[in-house]
């Protein structure tokens, strides 16, 4: 009996192409659980930059619909959403938050030859892999990201404490890793007075921070990408510890919801990222401006830089479209891979060979609960 | 290494094992329950206190007494959904029925309070004690002193009063308890609200620490689990060791070695100790002993 | 229908209904998707299946078998390069060396204690995992190439959806008629013994603690076969295999129909991903509805949907011993003193 | 005065199988009535029924009276308060607790009467001061038994059931148990006891019921009951050879 | 009446010096006894005496001291769940069954010399599997009416029983084809009238059929009447030992255990 039983009612996607005039662009990011929060504003981003594309007549002289699914932060089920998407007809996905589920995805749309753009998953992976020999990601690369660490750390001073706090992964000890060459390469005199790993589910911190007030740093180098839980509670535990020594986070990881969940301990970090709505170069960009508007208008938010990579992958996609003339997967990548893209809400952007996008880093500290760019 | 200080860490992280744990090991011991919806049951303890101080404005302690009631009543009611499992000790679906409520609880409490993380602010956790070498907040000493005292009281309630016994006879035999006169299905209320408010009061008291999520549950309490076997199934005075046992060695072998294998250290410790002695962890509930 | 020729067509007839099925469905590729996804994770439910209702214990490391089927396939073809009948040879023989592992450290204990220890052997493996360069670390491993099980001239290679069907349907066949055979053979009659009555089983020249393992042992090869074919069919494996998603869904599969019936847990998993795949109602509602559901049928019939169905005959078999009988009911509650245990 | 049992129109039927029809049971005060019959006959059904007690469950319908007032409806533990007290067949103590828990732990008795001492217990049954800080668990089946009686009486029951409280008891145990239970009775209390030694049940009680299939098929005084025929063939005479 | 066990017939079981101990307490303390092929002996003695924990180490299934014999051959080394291979047989005091199977499957399952398929037969050869099962099926449905366990009940789960009905399931069980010695302890509590004949007359037959049958009882009518031998234990000792008459006159015996009613 049971396999007889039609459990499944005849889907309707399987309905005449010819009515599916929309252009479908699919979005697969977590909107649940401990990423959830930013998943959602990244997917509101896109929505945003789909309005605009179509008020500006489109891709293709088609409008974009855009179709989210939730990867509930599981590869096993971001493969059965990028399935679903397959199915649904999409012509692109933007995708991607944990590495692990965009690598897990990568290939499964490859193999349905559907173009896939990550937008802010980090493991070196993606963009080597063999499963999907068009790759593109968006969001910086730690090696990009290392360097810019080392630069700021090297105009504070010449020699130097240092105490790294560091999540226990591939994302985590790759970052270190590369840091640490880039000291080498700057001929940084530092001492690594220690290096303490830990579990990216961690939230109780005390135990890091005693070994760190043990360890008389001049600096701490947190490397967290937990930004709901993680990153909050060491910042808000490492301010009451009274410890001193200033905290320097790596790249991206401090998004403004970070800032405000950790409240009035997050004063005082150092960090930088790529992307500010209100700094220039972006402030004054058109085309950033005309985005930070529909954002307010649409979502009453303001974009953070993942919302801006939601948003420009997006964006980069549509103009390749318009670049290739048509949707195909290989020409659309090959206007992307290796070229440069002006005129996006980034300005122009440049992708190397292997599809990253290149980027200008901007360092930054919090003052009174707000971000303060310093270069 | 700060040993003193590293010390007071393992004693403030051992009692709120402890604290998570007691209402756990009650339901053990007494039901034969391996509550593995233990973890959202914290969540929607810490989550019930935040929304009743957003929302409501009332003070911190205000919001502990809310979510310990709340806690209670969740209690009850799985008291309610469980019972006749319980009686006919299906151990194996009892097992399956609390993984199932704690997906519920999960899905609820995200659709209720969406994905965003949130703080718990106790305004005892703002307020730091440095003596010496060692500091802690206040919203510690206050763990640590409620985490003494539910102990105490427990243990007092099991150990001088008819409650010890009858606890051993509902987990040994409900339906012969029956007979001797005792109301199961009341013996096994009291049991499912003290877990139930039990775990709400250590999450009102340990969550302000960090922020909460409703995804949380099972990342918060994994260590409980480790308290709960290694105490002994079912023993008060077992868990409370071995919480504070677990908390010094995540502190000591945080310091000493690295807090990135921690986990699995403890659940190395924990294997080795069932392999090691596997009747005495079997055992049933030991209380009053 | 009980002459046995007769079952056998009317066996062989759902089998090729079977087969047909997504082809019955429209074809589509999400239909392929689905159903391809619904018979590994059927197949790999089977493994626990036999734990769970034949030994009646709830093992809750199995994602580690499957785990290990796919990180096997995943190492001998992406880093060493062999063909995938030698990986699915190494998925069976690393699963069967860490089955023998685990099953001799955590068979010593029963019931929940047993429930808890797998748990905490998961912990750990799952850890060595993410810290284990050699298995990729946390990032896993990419690149598996699609499936080829071409033997001399005759081509079987898989990569889409569509091409997999025949794959995943042969393995949940397969493991269907193994699970079925499992139950009918000594072996399987063995662990029901050793699972009601274990100083009983002593006394009918049974060693438990070998019949356990033995169980143990076939149940993960079944998990990862599974797991095997997953990791060509994702072409990565990573951490995530250990997930409380998979056991979740192991152990909803499983219960969901009612134990000990041989479609059941192909019926339960059947049941989740359709749910998932054709009627979502987003991460947060799906929880809940699993939950409802879950907590509803143990609650209300706890031997699984299918006992809503008219009786098949007597022997629907309960895990708590038949309650009635004092002296099984103490075995169900007590430490086993010494005798029960055996002295071998 | 109403009798202290009535039982009418009782059914249980376990599944679809009926195991117990009764038409009609009376216990009087301070009497010792016995329920003899085969193995399967539903006598155990029948007195988990008075105390609305079972492992299994059983549908149960009909009307049980303790002193004229109705009973049914009423839980198990209800019926203790009552004064109903059963002592199951099998095994009726918690081999987890020691001997002496097992004494003490039990729920206070309902007013008015008169609940035996831990000290009673141990001067009926000097085996278990012995073995009182023993767990029940490492008792031999004997000593439960003797366990189980001293319980039940502990909660100074108004009715007693014993569903065949000599099984696994010495010969001498035997006599000393029934004869203690018929002293009981002397002294006041009721007791319907199910017994397969007929012989030694016919000796102390003063009533006798035959159940066979569920049914009451027979009863009466014991004087008469022992020259029945049906008894004569079936139990008496058994025990003779 | 059978002759006493002679030298002649060599004993299939005998154990030498049982000793026991839980913890301080001496619960066996050097008991020998043995039983030769056709023959019955009778265990008696209080409760408490030992008798049950007799069987236990007798079966190796507690920690003892002492010698066990099977066929003349040590068994005193060999594992708990090996001894059922070389034929010997157990009750329990209080009934045993595999909960969740039905009476038949219980039957099937213990039957020693006809076993299901190993997994690879099962596997392979799926239809020498299925004959083996119907023989197996059948030899328990036979084995199981020679012993009184009515063709009604093989569909019942053992706990769906009466309590006299699974005494009979469990003796059954044990005297499964393949038995040589059987240890049954206390097979008649609970049973009466009828059933007791029919016990009774199932008794003879076993011993008849050639088993040696050591009997826990304490039905003194029942035991006084079918054993060849009896033992008496009292505190964890051995203080009788002789035909039933004998013991009948003894007065420790009588003392220690059989009180007025014997
Ligand atoms: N749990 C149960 N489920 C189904 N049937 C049962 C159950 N318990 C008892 N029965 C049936 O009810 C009938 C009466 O059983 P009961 O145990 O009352 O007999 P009894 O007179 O006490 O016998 P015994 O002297 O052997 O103890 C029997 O036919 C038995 O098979
Ligand atoms: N596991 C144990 N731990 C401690 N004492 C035990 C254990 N098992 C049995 N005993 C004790 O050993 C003694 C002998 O027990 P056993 O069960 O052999 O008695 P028995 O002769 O079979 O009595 P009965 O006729 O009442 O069944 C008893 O006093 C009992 O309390
Ligand atoms: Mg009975
Ligand atoms: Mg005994």
């Amino acid at each position: 009996g049971l396999i007889a039983t039609p459990l499944v009612p005849r889907p309707t996607w399987a309905r005449d192409p010819i009515a599916a005039d929309p252009i479908k662009v699919g979005v697969i990011i977590p909107l649940s659980g401990g990423a959830g929060r930013q998943g959602q504003d990244v997917s509101h981003a896109v929505q945003s930059m789909a309005t605009l594309i179509n008020e500006a007549g489109g891709v293709l002289g088609r409008p974009v619909e855009i179709l989210v699914k939730d990867d509930e932060s599981t590869p096993a089920i971001g493969v059965a959403k990028a399935n679903e998407l397959a199915a649904a007809g999409v012509a692109v996905v933007l995708e991607g938050w944990n590495s692990p589920v965009t690598l897990a995805m990568q290939s499964v749309l490859a193999r349905a030859g559907i173009l896939d753009i990550t937008m802010i998953s980090k493991a070196d992976a993606i963009l080597a892999s063999a499963s999907n020999p068009l790759a593109i990601r968006l969001n910086s690369a730690n090696a990009q990201d290392a360097a810019i660490i080392a630069k700021y750390l090297g105009s504070l001073s010449k020699k130097a404490r240092i105490v790294f706090v560091t999540e226990n992964d591939a994302y985590g000890n790759g970052a270190q890793q590369g840091i640490e060459a880039e000291f080498k390469k700057a001929g940084l005199d530092y001492t690594i007075a220690q290096t303490l790993k830990f579990p990216f589910a961690q939230t109780d911190f005390r135990v890091e921070i005693t070994s760190i007030r043990d360890a008389r740093p001049d600096y701490v180098i947190s490397i967290n990408a937990n930004e709901g839980a993680g990153l909050p509670a060491f910042l808000q535990q490492y301010a009451q510890a009274n410890v001193g020594a200033p905290v320097i986070c790596t790249v991206g990881t401090v998004s403004p919801s970070v800032i405000e969940t950790a409240g009035k301990a997050a004063n005082g970090l150092h960090s930088a990222d790529i992307y500010f709505p209100q700094t220039e170069p972006f402030a004054s960009d058109p085309e950033n401006k005309r985005f930070v508007a529909q954002m307010q208008k649409q979502f009453k938010a303001e974009p953070d830089k993942f919302m801006a990579l939601g948003a420009a992958s997006l964006q980069i996609w549509a103009k390749a479209v318009a670049t290739a003339g048509s949707l195909d997967r290989k020409a659309v990548a090959g206007a992307i891979r290796g070229q440069e893209i002006p005129g996006t809400i980034f300005g122009t952007v440049r992708f190397d060979a292997s599809g990253q996008m290149q980027h200008r880093h901007f360092v930054f500290t919090v003052k009174d609960g707000k971000i303060v760019v310093e270069s | 290494m700060n040993v003193a200080q590293q010390l007071v860490n393992g004693i403030v992280i051992g009692h709120a094992y402890a604290l998570v744990a007691v209402g756990w090991t009650l339901l053990l011991g007494a039901a034969r329950l391996v509550n593995f919806g233990h973890g959202q049951m914290y969540m929607i303890g810490a989550f019930v206190a935040w929304w009743v101080m957003a929302a409501t404005g009332l003070p911190y302690w205000l919001a502990v007494v809310a979510a310990v009631l709340l806690g209670a009543a969740l209690g009850a009611v799985m008291q309610r959904l469980f019972l006749r499992l319980t009686l006919s000790q299906d151990l194996v679906n009892l097992m399956i029925v609390t993984l199932g409520f704690g997906q519920a609880l999960e899905g609820a409490a995200g659709l209720a309070f969406g994905p965003k993380p949130q703080t718990l602010a106790s305004p005892f956790q703002e307020m730091s004690v440095h003596l010496g070498p060692v500091w802690f907040t206040v919203q510690d000493a206050i763990l640590v002193g409620a985490t003494i005292l539910v102990f105490a009281l427990l243990y007092l309630a099991l150990h001088r009063s008819w409650l010890g016994a009858a606890v051993r006879m509902v987990a040994e035999d409900p339906r012969l308890t029956a007979l001797g006169g005792f109301k199961v299905s009341r013996i096994y209320m009291g049991i499912f609200a003290f877990e139930g408010a039990a775990v709400a009061f250590a999450a009102a008291l340990v969550a302000p620490r960090t922020p909460i999520l409703t995804s949380m549950g099972f990342d918060q309490v994994v260590m409980t689990f480790v308290v709960v076997v290694l105490g002994g199934i079912g023993s008060v005075l077992g868990s409370y060791v071995a919480g504070l046992g677990i908390g010094l060695f995540t502190a000591l072998f945080g310091a000493l070695v690295s807090p990135a294998y921690t986990t699995a250290a403890v659940f190395a410790l924990l294997i080795a100790a069932m392999v090691l002695r596997p009747g005495q962890l079997a055992a049933s509930g030991s209380f009053a002993r | 229908m009980t002459h046995p020729l007769a079952r056998l067509a009317f066996a062989g007839v759902l089998a090729v209904l079977g087969f047909l099925l997504p082809r019955l469905l429209g074809g589509s590729s999400l239909v392929y998707d689905t159903l391809v996804a619904i018979a590994i994770f059927s197949a790999m439910s089977y493994g626990l299946d036999v734990i769970l209702s034949d030994l009646g214990e709830i093992s809750l490391v199995h994602t580690a078998f499957f785990a290990t089927g796919a990180y096997a396939a995943a190492i001998l073809t992406v880093t060493y390069g062999f063909s995938a009948w030698t990986a699915l040879a190494g998925a069976v023989l690393a699963a069967l060396a860490l089955a023998l592992v685990l099953g001799v450290i955590t068979l010593r204990t029963r019931e929940f204690a047993f429930s808890l220890v797998t748990y905490a052997a998961a912990v750990v493996c799952m850890n060595v995992a993410s810290n284990w360069d050699f298995l990729g670390g946390s990032d896993g491993i990419v690149g598996i190439p699609p499936l080829d099980l071409s033997i001399g001239g005759i081509e079987l290679t898989a990569g889409r959806s569509a091409e997999f069907w025949p794959f995943a349907y042969l393995l949940l066949l397969l493991t269907l008629y193994v699970v079925h055979r499992f139950r009918r053979s000594r072996l399987g009659q063995a662990a029901l013994m050793v699972h009601m009555n274990p100083r009983l089983a002593t006394m009918c020249g049974l060693d438990g603690n070998r019949i356990r393992l033995q169980v143990f042992l076939l149940s993960a090869v079944i998990s990862a076969a599974a797991g095997w074919l997953y990791a060509f069919q994702r072409a990565y494996v990573g951490t995530d295999l250990f997930d409380t998603y998979f056991l979740v869904l192991m152990l909803t599969g499983v219960i969901l129909a009612g134990r000990r019936i041989l479609l059941g847990p192909l019926l339960g998993t059947a049941l989740l991903l359709s749910q998932k795949s054709f009627a979502s109602l987003g991460a947060y509602g799906d929880k809940l509805v699993l939950g409802v559901v879950l907590v509803g049928v143990l609650c209300l019939c706890p031997k699984g949907l299918a006992s809503l169905w008219p009786r098949r005959r007597a022997a629907a078999v309960t895990d708590a011993p038949a309650n009635t009988n004092p002296a099984n009911t103490n075995k169900a509650r007590f430490p086993s003193p010494v005798w029960e245990r055996g002295q071998g | 005065m109403s009798a202290r049992l009535e039982i009418a129109d009782l059914r249980v039927a376990y599944g679809r199988a009926e195991a117990v029809a009764v038409d009609r049971l009376v216990v009087e005060p301070g009497t010792l009535s016995g329920i003899i019959g085969a193995n399967g006959a539903g006598k155990s059904t029948l007195i988990n029924a008075v105390a609305n007690w079972s492992r299994a469950e059983p549908r149960v319908a009909g009307s049980v009276r303790l002193d004229g007032e109705e009973l049914t409806g009423l839980s198990a533990e209800a019926r203790v308060a009552r004064g109903v007290q059963l002592v199951p067949e099998g095994r009726g103590v918690f081999l987890g607790l020691s001997v002496e828990e097992n004494l003490t732990a039990v729920a206070s008795a309902g007013s008015g009467r008169r609940a035996w001492s831990v000290a009673d217990v141990y001067a009926l049954f000097p085996r278990l001061r012995e073995r009182r800080a023993n767990l029940a668990g490492s008792l031999s089946g004997g000593e439960r038994q003797m366990l189980a009686v001293g319980r039940a009486l502990r909660m100074a029951p108004k009715l007693l059931l014993l569903d065949e409280p000599s099984i696994g008891l010495a010969p001498l145990l035997v006599s000393t148990l029934l004869s203690t239970i018929r002293d009981l009775v002397d002294d006041g209390l009721t007791v319907l006891l199910v017994e397969q030694n007929v012989h030694a049940a016919a000796e102390v009680t003063d009533v006798l019921h035959l159940i066979e299939r569920g049914r009451l098929v027979a009863g009466g005084p014991v004087a008469v009951m022992r020259d029945d025929p049906r008894i004569v063939e079936a139990y008496l005479g058994a025990n003779h050879g | 009446m059978a002759r006493l066990s002679s030298r002649a017939d060599a004993p299939v079981l005998e154990v030498r010096g049982l000793t026991v101990r839980f913890g301080a307490f001496q619960a066996l303390a050097d008991v020998s006894w043995q039983v030769s092929a056709g023959k019955i002996l009778g265990i008696i003695g209080p409760n408490g005496a030992g008798k049950s924990t007799c069987f236990m180490a007798a079966t190796n299934m507690v920690a003892h001291t002492g010698t066990l014999w099977l066929d003349g051959e040590d068994a005193s080394a060999r594992p708990a769940h090996d001894l059922p291979r070389a034929g010997l047989r157990r009750t329990f005091q209080q009934n045993a069954f595999f909960g969740g199977m039905t009476v038949l499957e219980n039957m099937e399952a213990a039957l020693l010399d006809a076993r299901p398929s190993p997994l690879a037969e099962a596997v392979f050869l799926p239809w020498r599997e299925a004959r083996r099962r119907r023989t197996i099926a059948e030899r328990a449905r036979t084995h199981l009416l020679a012993y009184h366990v009515p063709e009604s009940t093989h569909g019942l789960l053992p706990g769906e029983l009466s309590y006299g009905t699974q005494r009979m399931l469990s003796i059954a069980l044990a005297a499964a084809p393949g038995a040589r010695a059987v240890l049954l302890d206390e097979p008649a509590a609970g049973l009466g009238g009828p059933d007791m004949i029919a016990l009774r007359s199932l008794l003879e037959r076993m011993r008849d059929s050639g088993l040696a049958v050591v009997l826990i009882e304490h039905h003194m009518d029942l035991v006084m009447a079918i054993a060849d031998e009896v033992v008496v234990l009292d505190l964890g000792r051995m203080i009788a030992r002789g035909r039933p008459a004998e013991i009948q006159a003894d007065a420790r015996v009588r003392e220690a255990y059989l009180g007025r009613a014997a």
